[in-house]
C-alpha cells in the first residue's frame, strides 16, 4: 500500500501556499507518496483546516502538512491526529505552543523581520534617529505572522516594542502610524496614502509582504516620493525579488516554501519507513527553513543576497 | 324551462328592501365548486406534482442522490460510518446557525450577522471564564444573554425602526465583528487553557461512538434544535404566527398578530441559537479563535436557500434548512474525498446554490 | 332609538402628513342594527373603522365601548374586546390554510399538559370548528379545510373572512367592502350572511359603494364626506338618489 | 336647493339604458378636490417636509456634514485639496461598482458578484495582454465582452429561470471566484510589467494637477459613468422602463414593457461596467491583484444603501449611490487621520450604515 | 350585424395546472360596439382578455384580428396591434409620474440629434400631450401631471389607466373590472369615459359585475360560465334576471 499525506495550507489564493503545495507535490511524487491537499477558502479560514485535518485522519495517512489559519485554534484537531499515529508537521506558521505539531519546519518570521529592520537602521546611518517610520501591516486581526513581523522590523531598527506580541502599542517618536493592507496591492496602496496624509515625511515604509509594498511604491510614485523613500518588506516570492532588482524594494528577507514543503515529505517518507521524528533545530522550537536577505544594496554586517542570486532560489 | 317574470320594482324615492329585480334568477343556480377533468400529465410533470405536493421531499431527495454520487465516485471511504458521521459533526455549527437563519428569513428577512454574533458569544464566554475567572456556568449564561440581547437588537431596528433586516445586520455585522476583535484582542484561546480553568466550554466537543460512527454531542444538539424548532414553528400559535409574518405581513397585523413583538421574539431566539451555536463551536474547534467563521453569515444563507425555504418569507420547512446544509457538507467532504482542489469545490458550491433553487422553482411552477 | 349606542366616537382625528383622512369625526352604532358607512373614494370610511378596531392610531378624539371609554392599541385589543373587522384587504395569509387564518391570534391550545407546558395546538378542535362554522354560513363548497387560502377564488376567500369574523364577533362587526370584487351569486352570499350574522344580535357596520345592497340590508345609513359625518339617514325615509346626493355633495342634508 | 324628483324606473324585462335612478342626484356634485388646510408643522417636522420633496438632497446633506465634522477634528490635513481629491481617487473603484450595484438594486435586485467580475476581468485582460502578448486594445476588449457576458449570465439566471438575484449572484459569485484563482494561479502581475508591455492598462491611473488637487483619471471615469447612467436612467425611454421594472414588475409587464429584456439589459449593462471597472482598478492599484476588492460586493451594496436608494427598488437617485460612496470614503479618511483603529473604523461604519438608512426612513415617512 | 368581427377568437384554452381557464372559448367583438363580458367570479374573464392581449400565452385555438390571424407574445405586441387594455390590476407603477406611466412603453423621442442619437426624452411635448388626454376625459381634478401615480386615489388612478388607454387604442379597448373599488360618482366618470371612446368609432370590451352598468351601456353581452362562451346576448332583448341566470347558471339559454 502507497503512503498517503496530506497537505492543509491556508488558503490557495496566496502563491506562497500554491508554491508551497507545487513543491509537495513534486516531492510526493518522486518519493511514491499519494498527496491529498487541502486549502481554506481564506486567512482564518479555522473550520475547513480543521474539516480536512479530519479527512486526513478518516482517510488513514502516515502525515499531515499543515500551515495553521490560526495557530491556536488548530491545536485540538492536531492533538487528535497525533493521537491517532499520523506525524503532523507544521509548516510555516507554529503552533502555539509549538510541541502541537510533531515538528515545525518554518521561516523564523521573527528574524525575517529583524533582517530588514537592521538593514533599514544601516542603511539610513546617522538618519535613522530622525527616521519618519510607517508600517503596513495585515490586518485588524493581528496574528501571529503580522506581529512577528512587524515587531522584529522594529527591534532591528532599534525600537522599543513594548509588548512584543502587540503592534501598536509603541511609543516612539519616529513612527509615524500604521494601517492595514489585507495583504494585497490594493491594501498597500490605500494605507500608504492615508499614511502620507498624516505625515507626508515619510521615508522607511515596512511591508507585511511584497505585494503591499509594490501597492505602497504605486502610492509614493503617485506623489512623486518614490526615491525618498525605503521600502522594505518580508516574502521573497519572484515578484517580490524583482522588485528589489528594480529599486522598487529596498530589501525584502526571502523565505522557502519550497524547501519546506519538500523536508515536510521527506520527514513523511522518513516516518512512515521507521518511525523516526524529525528533530527541531537546536535552541529553537522548531526547525528554521531559513531566511535571506535580499538586496542589492548590501551593508556591513549583516550577511545578504542580491537580487540576481535571489532570482534562482525564489518561490511564485 | 318557464321563468317566472320578476315582480314589478316599487316606485319612487322610497327604496326596496330586499334583492334587487335581477337577481331572482339566482334561487335555481347550482350550489357546486366546478370541476375539470385533470388534463393528461407527461412522467416529468408528474414527477413534479408530486414533489410539489411535498416539497420537503426534495431537499431529502437531493441529499440521497448527492450521498450516493459521492458514494459512487469516492468509495467506500465516504460511504463508511465513520466519514457520514464526520460530516454531521462538520456542519453541526453551520447547521445551528442556519437554524437560527431560517427563523429570519421565514419572518422575510435575513440576517447577515449570525456568525458575528456566534463568534463574538464564544468570545464572551471564554474571556469571561478563563481569562476573568469567572465560573464557566455563569460565564456561558452570560454569553447566551448578550447573545439574545445582540439578536433583540438587530429586532428592534427592524421591527420598530422599520428598517430592512439585510441593512439593519450588514451594519450590525460590522459592528459585532469589531466588538469582537475588541474583546479578544484577536487572541485565540488555547484549548488546554479551557480544559484547565472551564471544560464545560468543550461540553460539546465529547462524542461516542456507535457502529463505527462517532457522534459528537455538537451534532445531536444540532438535530435537537431543529427539532424543537420543527415543533414550535408547526405546532404552536408562535410558529404559526412566525410563518405568517413572513406570509404578509400587514395581514398578520390585521389579523391581530402582535407582529412587532413576535419579530423583536425571533431576532432575539436567533442571537440566543447562536449563542448556543458558540457553546458548541467551541466544542467542535476544541480553542475559541475570533477569527474562526468569517463565512458563516453567508454559509447558513446558502445551506437555508438550498434547503428550499423562500427568501420571501412564510414558505418551506425548516427542516431543509438542516438537509440543506447536509448537502453543502456532503458535497464538501465528497469533493475533497474525490481530490478536488478547493478552486472547483468553491466553484461547485457556486453551481449547486443554482441548481438546487433553479429545481425548487421549477417544483413550485405548478399550481396546486 | 334612544338606547346608548353600542360603539360610539367623537371628535376622531387622523392625519397622513398633508392629508386629513378623519377631520373632527362622530359616530354611533346601535345595540342589534346594521349601519351602512357610504362616501365617495377617499372620504375616510377605511380610515374610520380602522380607528374603531384599532389598526390605526388617531391624532385626536375618544371612543366608547359600551359607555366605557376605550383605545385600542392594537386590532388584538379591539379584538379582545369584541370587535371583529374585515378589513378591505381581508387580512388573510396566503399560504397558511383555512383553520389556520380563522385562528389567527386566537390559537387553541390543547387541554393539560401538552397545551399548557408546550403550548401545543389543539389542531382538531380547531379544524371542527371551522368546518362547522364555515357549514353553518353555507360555504359547503369549500372541500378541504386544509387548503391553502392561496388556492381559493376571491368569492371564496370573502366567505372565510367573512365566516371569521362572523364565528367570532360578540358585540360587533366591521366589513369594509365585503362585496367589491364579488359577482353576483358571491356578493348575494355575502349580504346573506350578513343577515344571518344580525339575527345573532350583534351589530354590523357594513362599508359599500354598492346602493342597492346598502338599501337592501342596512337599518341605517351613515353618510361620510370629507373626513366626517355628514349625516345619518333612515333608508325607509330617503332615497337612494337623495343618499348619493348627500354623499357627494351635490345636495345638502336638512 | 330643489331636487327634481327621478324619473319612474321602467317596467319589467327590458332594462333601462342611462344611468340607475339613484344616480340622478350626482349632477350637481362639486367637481374640485377636496382640499384641508395644512396642519402647524413642528420645525421638525418642516424640515423632514423639505427633505422629502427632494430626497436626493439627504446623502448630501450627510456628505457636507461629514466633511465638515471631520474637518474640525482632523483639522486642516483633512480639508487640504489634496486629500479631498484623494479621498475621490480611493473611492474611484468602489464608486464604479456602485454605478453597477445601482442599476441592478434599481430592478428590485442584488448583486453579490460584481466585485468578482471586476477582479477577474482585470486578471483577464492582464494575462491577456501581459502573459500571452495580445496587444492592450483587444485585451480590453475581450475583458469588456467577458464582463458583459458574465453580467448577462446572471441576468439571463434572473429573468428567464426567475431565480432571486440573490441566489444567483451568490452563486455567481463563488463560481468567478473560483475562476478568478483558477485563471490567475493566484499570482499578481507587476506594475513594472504592466508598463512595458501594455501602459495602457494603467491609463486610468495617470493624473493632473488643479488647485493643489490631484484628480486621476480614474476619479473622472468614476464621475463620467455617475452622470452618463444618471442621463440614461432619467432622460431615456430605457431609464425610465428600469424604474418601472423596480417598481412593480408585473405591472411594467403588464404595461407593455419587455421587463425580461430590459433585466438581462441591466445585468450585462452592470457586468460591462464592472470590466470598465477592471481596467480603472487596474490604473488605480498599479498592478493586477486576483486578491484585492474581496470586500467590494458589500462595500458597493454598502455605497447605494447610504446612497438612499431603496433595497426594494425603484427609488432612488442613481446619483445618491455616488455621495453614499464618498460618505464612506470621507469617514474612512476622516477616522485615519484622526488616528482612530481600524477595529473602530469597522464600528463606525456599522453604525453609519444603520443610521444614514434610519434617516432616509423617517424622511420618507411624511407622506408628500 | 353580419359585418365581420373586428377581433374574433376560436377554441381558446388556457390551463393552470389542474385548473382550465379557458375551455375551448369563443369571442367576437363587433366594431364600434361596446360588448359587456359578464359571469361568475373565476368564470376565466380575466384570462380571457388576458389571452386576447398577450397577456398570456394560450395553450391552444386561434385569434384572429380584422381578419388576420395574430398571436401576440406580449402585451406590447397587441398593444403595437392598436389593442389597449386596463388590467383588473391597472398595471401602473406607484412611483413614476402619471405623464411616465401614460408613455409607458411607447415613450417619444426627442426630434433630430438628441433624439436619434442620445435618445433623449421630449418631455415637454408628452407632458402637453398628457395633459390635454386627461382634460378632455374630464379629469381635470389632477393638479400636476408629473406627480407621482401613489399619490393619487384609486378613483384617479382609475382615470388615469382608462384615459392612457382611451387616448392610445386605435383598434380596440379592452376594460376589466373598471370600476370595482370606485364609488357611485368615480364609476359614473368611468362609464362616461367609455362611452366617450365608443362615440370616436373605437369598440370596448368591458368585464363588470355591475349588472345595472353592463346593461345600460353594453351594445352585447358575452356570457362566459365555466371557462366558455355561453351565450352572447343583446340588453335590449334580456332582462338582468335572465342574464344573471344564464352566467350563474340557474337558467340555461334558449
Ligand atoms: N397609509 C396612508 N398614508 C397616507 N394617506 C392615506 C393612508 N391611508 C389613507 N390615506 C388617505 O386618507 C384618505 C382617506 O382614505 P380611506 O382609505 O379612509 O378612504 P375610503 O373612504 O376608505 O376610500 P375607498 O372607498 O376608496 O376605500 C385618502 O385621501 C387616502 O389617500
Ligand atoms: N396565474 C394563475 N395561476 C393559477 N390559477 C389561475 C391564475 N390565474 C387565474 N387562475 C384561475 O383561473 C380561473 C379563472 O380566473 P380568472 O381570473 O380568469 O377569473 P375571472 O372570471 O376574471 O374572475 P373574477 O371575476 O374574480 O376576476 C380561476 O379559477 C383562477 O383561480
Ligand atoms: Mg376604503
Ligand atoms: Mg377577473
Amino acid at each position: 500500500d502507497a503512503i498517503g499525506a496530506c497537505l492543509i495550507t491556508k488558503t490557495d489564493t496566496n502563491p506562497f501556499f500554491v508554491k508551497m503545495r507545487e513543491g509537495a507535490t513534486a516531492a510526493a511524487a518522486e518519493k511514491g507518496i499519494t498527496l491529498q491537499t487541502y486549502a481554506g477558502r481564506i486567512d482564518g479560514d479555522v473550520e475547513n483546516q480543521i474539516a480536512a485535518v479530519e479527512s486526513c485522519i478518516a482517510a488513514g495517512v502516515s502525515g499531515i502538512l499543515i500551515t495553521p489559519s490560526d495557530s491556536r485554534a488548530l491545536a485540538p484537531a492536531v492533538t487528535q491526529a497525533r493521537a491517532a499515529g499520523i506525524l503532523v508537521i507544521a509548516l510555516d506558521t507554529p503552533f502555539e505552543p509549538a510541541d502541537t505539531a510533531s515538528a515545525t519546519f518554518a521561516t523564523d518570521n521573527f528574524r525575517a523581520g529583524v533582517l530588514i529592520g537592521e538593514w533599514a537602521a544601516a542603511t539610513l546611518g546617522d538618519a535613522a534617529a530622525s527616521a519618519r517610520i510607517a508600517t503596513l501591516d495585515l490586518n485588524a486581526s493581528q496574528i501571529s505572522v503580522d506581529y512577528l513581523r512587524n515587531q522584529g522590523f522594529m527591534t532591528g531598527f532599534g525600537i522599543d516594542v513594548k509588548d512584543p506580541t502587540r503592534i501598536g502599542d509603541e511609543d516612539d517618536g519616529r513612527i509615524v502610524g500604521s494601517d492595514v493592507t489585507n495583504g494585497n496591492e490594493e491594501g498597500g496602496r490605500t494605507a500608504m496614502e492615508n499614511l502620507l496624509q498624516v505625515d507626508p515625511a515619510i521615508n522607511v515604509v515596512y511591508t507585511i509582504n511584497e505585494p503591499a509594498a509594490a501597492g505602497a511604491y504605486e502610492a509614493l510614485r503617485a506623489m512623486g516620493r518614490q526615491n525618498e523613500v525605503l521600502i522594505v518588506s518580508v516574502d521573497g516570492g519572484c515578484p517580490g525579488v524583482r522588485n528589489v532588482a528594480e529599486g522598487v524594494i529596498g530589501a525584502t528577507s526571502m523565505q522557502f516554501p519550497l524547501r519546506m514543503a519538500s523536508m515536510g515529505i521527506e520527514a513523511i517518507a522518513a516516518f512512515a519507513a521507521d518511525g523516526t521524528e524529525p528533530a527541531n533545530a537546536e535552541g529553537l522550537d522548531f526547525f528554521n527553513t531559513g531566511v535571506t536577505l535580499v538586496t542589492d544594496k548590501p551593508v556591513d554586517g549583516i550577511p545578504s543576497i542580491t537580487s540576481d542570486e535571489a532570482l534562482g532560489l525564489c518561490w511564485g | 324551462m318557464t321563468t317566472t317574470p320578476p315582480p314589478p320594482p316599487r316606485p319612487g324615492p322610497v327604496s326596496g328592501r330586499g334583492p334587487s329585480d335581477f337577481e331572482t334568477g339566482l334561487a335555481a343556480s347550482p350550489q357546486g365548486v366546478a370541476r375539470f377533468e385533470a388534463p393528461r400529465r407527461t412522467p416529468l410533470a408528474g414527477i413534479q406534482h408530486l414533489l410539489h405536493a411535498t416539497p420537503t421531499l426534495v431537499p431529502v431527495i437531493v441529499l440521497a442522490l448527492s450521498i450516493l454520487v459521492f458514494g459512487l465516485i469516492a468509495g467506500e471511504r465516504f460511504f463508511s460510518p465513520f466519514n457520514l458521521s464526520l460530516i454531521l459533526q462538520q456542519v453541526s455549527i453551520i447547521g445551528i446557525l442556519a437554524a437560527a437563519q431560517s427563523l429570519i428569513v421565514l419572518t422575510a428577512g435575513i440576517d447577515l450577522s449570525v456568525a458575528a454574533i456566534m463568534v463574538l458569544m464564544s468570545v464572551v464566554s471564554g474571556k469571561l471564564a478563563i481569562t476573568m475567572g469567572v465560573p464557566a456556568p455563569l460565564a456561558l449564561g452570560a454569553s447566551f444573554a448578550l447573545g439574545t440581547l445582540a439578536g433583540m437588537l438587530n429586532g428592534l431596528m427592524v421591527a420598530r425602526l422599520k428598517l430592512p433586516p439585510f441593512i439593519v445586520t450588514l451594519g450590525t455585522w460590522n459592528i459585532f465583528f469589531a466588538l469582537n476583535l475588541w474583546f479578544s484582542g484577536a487572541q485565540s484561546i488555547r484549548s488546554q487553557d479551557i480544559d484547565a480553568a472551564a471544560p464545560l466550554l468543550k461540553f460539546f466537543g465529547n462524542s461516542f461512538r456507535v457502529a463505527g460512527a462517532n457522534i459528537t454531542f455538537g451534532s445531536i444538539l444540532m438535530v435537537v434544535i431543529f427539532a424543537v424548532l420543527w415543533y414550535v414553528l408547526n405546532r404552536t400559535a408562535w410558529g404559526r404566527h412566525v410563518y405568517a409574518i413572513g406570509d404578509d405581513k400587514a395581514a398578520a397585523e390585521l389579523a391581530g398578530i402582535r407582529t412587532d413583538r413576535v419579530l423583536v421574539q425571533v431576532y432575539a431566539l436567533a442571537g440566543f441559537i447562536c449563542a448556543i451555536g458558540a457553546w458548541a463551536a467551541i466544542g467542535r474547534v476544541g480553542s475559541i479563535s475570533p477569527q474562526s467563521f468569517y463565512e458563516g453569515n453567508l454559509q447558513s444563507i446558502t445551506a437555508v436557500v438550498i434547503g428550499g425555504i423562500s427568501l420571501f418569507g412564510g414558505r418551506g420547512s425548516i427542516m431543509g434548512a438542516l438537509f440543506g446544509a447536509l448537502i453543502v457538507g456532503v458535497f464538501q467532504s465528497g469533493l475533497r474525498l474525490a481530490g478536488v482542489d478547493v478552486l472547483w469545490q468553491v466553484f461547485a458550491i457556486g453551481w449547486l446554490i443554482i441548481i438546487a433553487v433553479a429545481i425548487d422553482q421549477w417544483i413550485r411552477k405548478v399550481s396546486a | 332609538m334612544n338606547r346608548e349606542p353600542i360603539l360610539k366616537a367623537r371628535g376622531l382625528v387622523k392625519r397622513y402628513g398633508r392629508v386629513t383622512a378623519l377631520d373632527d369625526c362622530d359616530f354611533d352604532l346601535m345595540p342589534g342594527e346594521i349601519l351602512a358607512v357610504i362616501g365617495d373614494n377617499g372620504a375616510g370610511k377605511s380610515s374610520l373603522i380602522k380607528a374603531l378596531s384599532g389598526a390605526i392610531a388617531i391624532d385626536e378624539g375618544e371612543i366608547t365601548l359600551d359607555g366605557q371609554p376605550v383605545s385600542f392599541a392594537s386590532p388584538l385589543a379591539a379584538r379582545d374586546a369584541g370587535i371583529e373587522t374585515v378589513y378591505q384587504t381581508l387580512a388573510l395569509s396566503p399560504a397558511l390554510s383555512i383553520v389556520e387564518n380563522m385562528f389567527m391570534g386566537r390559537e387553541w391550545r390543547r387541554p393539560g399538559l401538552a397545551g399548557r407546558w408546550f403550548r401545543a395546538l389543539d389542531r382538531d378542535r380547531m379544524r371542527a370548528f371551522a368546518r362547522d362554522k364555515l357549514s353553518e354560513l353555507g360555504l359547503m363548497t369549500i372541500q378541504n379545510i386544509d387548503q391553502p387560502v392561496e388556492t381559493l377564488s376571491g368569492g371564496q376567500r370573502q366567505g372565510v373572512a367573512v365566516a371569521r369574523a362572523a364565528a367570532f364577533g360578540s358585540r360587533v362587526v366591521i366589513l369594509d367592502e365585503p362585496t367589491a370584487a364579488l359577482g353576483v351569486k358571491e356578493s348575494r352570499r355575502v349580504l346573506e350572511l350578513i343577515l344571518d350574522v344580525k339575527s345573532r344580535g350583534i351589530p354590523i357596520i357594513l362599508i359599500s359603494h354598492n346602493m342597492p345592497h346598502v338599501f337592501e340590508v342596512a337599518d341605517r345609513i351613515h353618510v361620510h364626506r370629507l373626513g366626517r359625518r355628514l349625516c345619518v339617514i333612515d333608508p325607509r325615509e330617503h332615497s337612494m338618489s337623495d343618499a348619493v346626493a348627500y354623499m357627494t355633495g351635490a345636495k345638502a342634508p336638512h
